[in-house]
């Protein structure tokens, strides 16, 4: 975000925002969890799932945490740091499970 | 400017616990890093000496000292693994990253950018600070019942999951230690890209600033999942839960009463993906201070400045892809291996690049054969022997007869004791001078090079020959292998070498010690006529370092092309 | 003190951040590695066993949903708790601070209700790798809560003062740990559907 | 000390007991991997003292003294670029054709295993035990709860399968030129199964089993090895590895089969 200089009405702009992003995550929560009462097949829950919580995580990083307009010194450290994430996070594809004995 | 008076009496008003025990001052926390870190590593070393002894001479009493280690005077099985694990650790872990990044890094980099301090300077003292615990943890766990941790620096479980008590101890100061490492990391960088002097573009920064960097990214971002991993093993021990331990396990003559379902190859990796960019950990910054006495004393620019910045860069980055080249022998398929096979090949690529680029500073150079550039030529051909030894046991089919054999431990040895270890000690007598406004003494800096020199090749070369052999490593005793026995004389030649190499330091150590009083004072604050910023603070640098801001007209490493004269960075002459 | 550092209230020229807040980045990042190790631990157990039970069996979800909720709402009161700075209102400031601690303490309440009845059921890390993965994680998110109200706290109380004498360097403060705590509240939404509803 | 120093000079020049390099070779896929760590030797020391001469001669040709400057131009040297394209295009091709045809063919090209002799080995701390199939190629039913100090892989000899199973204890018996496929597991922590001479590497890891295969075209006495730390009794975990004849293998094989009966 612009940080330091703000008129009172930019500010005043942004916090009807927040309310607005607030609603969404309340209601994205009730679709996530009313999804999850359905148990639909693993797969498209999981699937589901993770749509929803990445479009809420996206709300509150985006608005928030002011991410959609911010300086590029801090963008150049979340995409390396989001490129390794991804590294780390398929790990458990990496054991050779098929030799594991249950 | 009234700047310098003020500091001056400031100065004289903190008592001595502020200025010197919990001081904010980034140089005195330099300091206490480069103190602490150089009593662990002598600690580490003292360690490793004791384990010679055993290897080259099994089971025979340790001369002065055995009684007092154990009944029989020889140390046990259990003892030696204790002493390998605590090697391991306390040389990586307390020893030479906190003196690579907490030492050099926090000395230099505020003096480098030219700026006043740290970007927070009580960050900084609270990294010390919980190092320092960390430490002092860690060495508690001698005193557990049944010894130190003793399931080696990497701590596999079930191994370690099952072991005594020590090994939470190892665990909790793992805990602390990671955590200061982030906080210093998060301090480097800031520092660097944020209290740049005016002037200081990215591309004007010295290559030392730019390894620091590339190095606190790593500790930053690979550090936290071996922290989540210590949680989990932590909790394994503590609570009995089962992340690292499968099912259908029978230790001890019983069957395990664990739930189970967990798997030891998940440690494994997350210990990896810290562990492997932590070896680059050890040797970015060990690059960083190379090329500043390389190029001081060549009296030339580095050659290709950007190709070696952007070699540092992608090292750093490729380092986070290529952790499973430790775990071939672990099941891996084709499709991964290869995988991490061509990562391992193409990593190779920039530390070539470096090298080379180093190398080529030497052409047409005026090379100075002061103390300092002795180490970074010794640095040249060790890291070079280092980094070629790791082709063999990057490519799966010849990993399979040298992994986990002595060959492995000649190769991350000559990284991180010729290599890294050596460019520190050059950085010592390079900086040496602008901490204490006095030269250390050079004919001591000279038995120290050539003695070392000298030692560590009788202790590391042989470790290829008898890894070839397939001697595998951390036995307590070789002797009961056939190839084990055939190869025991080399025991005997490397002990005695690492001995010496222990005898080599003291010069070092008293030269550090008393040149602090005695030794020649500088004439000028720039003695070996460098071109970096913290040449234009006084020596030592006041608390702020420049009582009157400097400003940066040029590239580093800039000479005059027909006096001999240097153009500093900060010097708006044309000289 | 003599010593200046610069860029503590005002951004860098050239970045256009001040140190603070590219300290909080950096810092998160590495958050976002340390969560990630675990979610990755996670994964892995999960794949290693073929009876991993479903969250919505053996949880409280209405109890998480309440949760969840708490701690979103939370999210929007410390943002509008800077957006008051910046509108000059410390007394409305105040208010929203408050009820962010408060959020946070009715959240850690749940939590200790869920743990409670998991504990008197004899329930612990060692009874199966799903309550292990489930305690580690909650655990540590718990503590990113309770490091969140000690900050926030201060940032209230005695912190406040600096309103006075740097508004802008407090300000920025307030958003430092804002981020802090829209993090953990991220956090908490990957967690919330992992661990509950699959 | 001083004499036990000597000695150990004398040994080690006087090569006393081995050879400098690798061990001999039993295995018919050991070539391979002898000659891709030749090659890559040869390569290291080929750079190495390219790299040595360069520097030498650059300490003694451009050493600072008087009347001497450095050139600070700004130069730019073709053959770096050069020579570090050709490590690139070498390290390619050591990793195509040298290093992934050997790994492909331990990882997917098994032997049949009805013409292999299949064992089981199971590491524990600190033995490793050799589960054999038998007469019938068949293993018997294991079972955890069985595993006692007589029964070290808990088979279950109530089991039809289990009756001619043979376990041994730090011996693997195997004939020459058969191919043999290992089931490698084990009961505790993680061993390295090492065969040094037959050029066999793995790890033992509890909860997984890894099968391998090598084929030995010598016979002799050799050693099984840990590579990997396991605990105290790491450096003694040592096996036999017999390499026999045919029909000395099938000698003791009946051997071991009366052992049983009796």
């Amino acid at each position: 975000m612009a940080s330091g200089h703000m008129s009172v009405e930019e500010v005043k702009k942004h916090t009807r925002i927040y309310w607005v992003i607030f609603s969404s995550l309340l209601l994205l929560t009730g679709v996530t969890v009313g999804i999850s009462y359905i148990h639909l097949p693993f797969t498209y829950a999981v699937i589901l799932a993770l749509v929803v919580a990445s479009t809420k995580a996206s709300l509150v990083a985006l608005y928030f945490m002011h991410l959609i307009s911010e300086k590029a010194v801090i963008y150049f450290t979340l995409a390396l740091t989001a490129f390794f994430f991804v590294f780390l996070i398929i790990i458990p594809w990496f054991i050779p499970w098929d030799f594991a004995t249950h | 400017m009234t700047h310098a008076e003020h500091t001056h009496s400031g100065h004289h008003e903190m008592p001595f616990w502020r200025k010197y025990i919990f001081s904010i001052d980034h140089k005195v926390i330099g300091l206490q890093y480069g103190i602490t870190a150089t009593f662990f590593l002598l600690f580490g070393f003292f360690l490793m000496i004791l384990m010679r002894w055993q290897l080259a001479y099994p089971g025979v009493e340790i001369p002065f000292i055995g009684k007092a280690l154990t009944e029989t005077g020889a140390l046990t099985p259990d003892l030696y693994n204790a002493l390998g694990a605590m090697h391991g650790t306390i040389m990586i872990f307390l020893g030479v990253v906190p003196m690579a990044v907490g030492a050099f890094g926090n000395y230099l980099v505020p003096l480098q950018v030219g700026a006043q301090d740290m970007a927070f300077p009580k960050l900084n003292m609270m990294s010390y600070w919980v190092y320092f615990v960390g430490g002092v943890v860690m060495m508690s766990s001698f005193l557990m019942p049944g010894g130190a941790a003793a399931s080696g620096w990497t701590s596999y479980p079930p191994l370690s999951v099952t072991a005594n008590n020590a090994q939470t101890v190892w665990l909790l100061a793992m805990v602390f230690l990671i955590t200061s490492s982030l906080l210093g990391s998060i301090n480097t960088i800031v520092t660097a890209v944020q209290l740049r002097a005016k002037g200081l573009s990215f591309m004007r920064w010295p290559v030392h600033v730019w390894a620091q960097v590339a190095t606190a990214f790593l500790l930053l971002l690979a550090f936290p999942p071996l922290e989540g991993a210590a949680v989990l093993q932590l909790v394994d021990r503590v609570f009995g839960s089962s992340f690292f331990l499968p099912s259908g396990l029978y230790i001890d003559g019983a069957k395990a009463s664990v739930a189970g379902g967990g798997n030891p190859l998940l440690w494994q990796h997350l210990f990896w993906f810290l562990a492997h960019p932590e070896v680059y950990v050890l040797i970015l910054p060990a690059v960083g201070v190379i090329s500043e006495i390389i190029s001081t004393n060549s009296r030339k620019p580095i050659y290709g400045y950007k190709t070696m910045v952007y070699s540092i860069l992608f090292l750093g980055f490729m380092s986070f892809v290529v952790w499973a080249h430790h775990m071939f022998m672990t099941g891996m398929g084709v499709t991964l291996s290869s995988f991490f096979q061509a990562t391992t090949m193409i990593i190779s690529i920039p530390s070539v690049i470096i090298l080379t680029t180093l190398l080529l500073t030497l052409w047409g150079a005026s090379i100075r054969f002061t103390v300092p550039m002795l180490f970074a030529l010794a640095f040249l051909p060790m890291f070079a022997i280092g980094g070629l030894t790791g082709l063999p046991l990057g490519l799966t089919a010849s990993d399979i007869h040298l992994h986990d054999t002595y060959y492995v431990i000649g190769h991350f040895h000559y990284v991180v004791a010729p290599g890294t270890l050596f460019a520190l000690m050059g950085g010592v007598y390079f900086w040496y001078p602008k901490i204490t406004g006095r030269q250390m003494n050079q004919f001591l800096g000279k038995l120290h090079f050539w003695l070392s020199f000298v030692a560590i090749n009788f202790v590391f070369m042989p470790m290829f020959l008898m890894g070839s052999k397939g001697v595998s490593r951390r036995l307590y005793d070789q002797t009961g292998y056939s190839h084990g026995a055939a190869t025991q004389s080399w025991n005997v030649i490397m002990s005695t070498a690492a001995f010496v190499l222990l005898l080599a330091q003291i010069p070092f150590l008293y030269n550090m010690f008393t040149s602090w009083k005695w030794g020649k004072k500088v004439e000028n604050d720039n003695p070996w006529e460098a071109t970096t910023l913290e040449w234009a603070a006084s020596s030592p640098p006041p608390h702020e370092n420049f009582p009157t801001p400097v400003e940066v007209y040029r590239e580093p490493y800039s000479y005059s092309p027909t006096s001999r004269k240097v153009r500093p960075q900060f010097s708006q002459q044309e000289a | 003190m003599s010593v200046q550092i610069p860029y503590i209230d005002e951004p860098h020229p050239v970045t256009g951040v001040t140190n603070a807040k590219l300290g909080v980045w950096l810092f998160l990042a590495s958050e976002v590695m340390l969560f990630g190790a675990l979610f990755s631990a996670l994964i892995t157990l999960r794949l290693g066993v073929n009876d991993w039970p479903h969250g919505y069996d053996i949880l409280n979800v209405p109890l998480a949903t309440l949760n969840t909720v708490v701690l979103i709402f939370s999210s929007v009161t410390v943002v509008m708790a800077w957006a008051s700075l910046k509108m000059q209102n410390l007394s409305r400031f105040r208010t929203y601070m408050v009820l962010t601690i408060l959020c946070s303490f009715i959240f850690l309440a749940v939590k200790a209700v869920e743990y409670g009845h998991k504990f008197e059921h004899g329930i612990s890390p060692a009874t199966s790798n799903f309550y292990a993965i489930y305690f580690v994680i909650t655990g540590l998110h718990g503590l990113h809560i309770i490091g969140g109200i000690i900050v926030n706290a201060y940032l209230l109380g005695p912190g406040s003062r600096m309103w006075k004498t740097q508004p802008e360097r407090f300000t920025g403060r307030i958003e430092c740990a804002g981020l802090y705590w829209h993090f953990v509240d991220l956090v908490w939404i990957f967690l919330f559907p992992i661990l509950y509803l699959l | 000390m001083m004499e036990q120093l000597s000695n150990a000079w004398k040994n080690v020049l006087d090569r006393k007991g081995f050879d400098y390099g690798l061990p001999i070779d039993i295995s018919t896929h050991g070539a391979a991997i002898d000659r891709l760590i030749t090659t890559l030797h040869y390569f290291m020391a080929l750079l190495f003292i390219g790299w040595g001469i360069y520097l030498v001669y650059c300490l003694v040709r451009f050493r600072d003294r008087e009347g001497h400057q450095a050139d600070v131009s700004e130069k730019h040297f073709g053959v770096p670029k050069y020579l570090e394209m050709g490590i690139v295009i070498f390290e390619a091709c050591l990793l195509v054709f040298f290093s992934y045809p050997v790994w492909a063919k331990l990882k997917t090209d098994f032997p049949d295993r009805a013409n292999s002799l299949v064992v089981r080995v199971v590491a524990e701390q600190f033995a490793w035990n050799i589960h054999y199939p038998g007469r019938d190629g068949k293993f018997g039913k294991t079972s955890i709860d069985l595993i006692d100090g007589t029964n070290p892989v808990g088979l279950d000899r109530e089991d039809a399968d289990a009756k001619d199973d043979i376990v041994t204890i730090n011996q693997l018996v195997v004939p020459v030129g058969k191919p043999v496929i290992v089931e490698l597991s084990a009961k505790d922590v993680i061993h390295g199964f090492f065969l040094p001479v037959a050029r066999v590497k793995h790890d033992a890891i509890p909860g997984m089993t890894f099968p391998l295969w090598f084929e030995t075209k010598e016979v002799g006495e050799f050693q099984i090895a840990c590579a990997q730390l396991c605990g105290v009794g790491h450096y003694k975990m040592m096996g036999q590895f017999l390499v026999k004849t045919p029909e000395d293998f099938e000698q003791w094989h009946l051997d071991e089969e009366k052992a049983l009966t009796e």
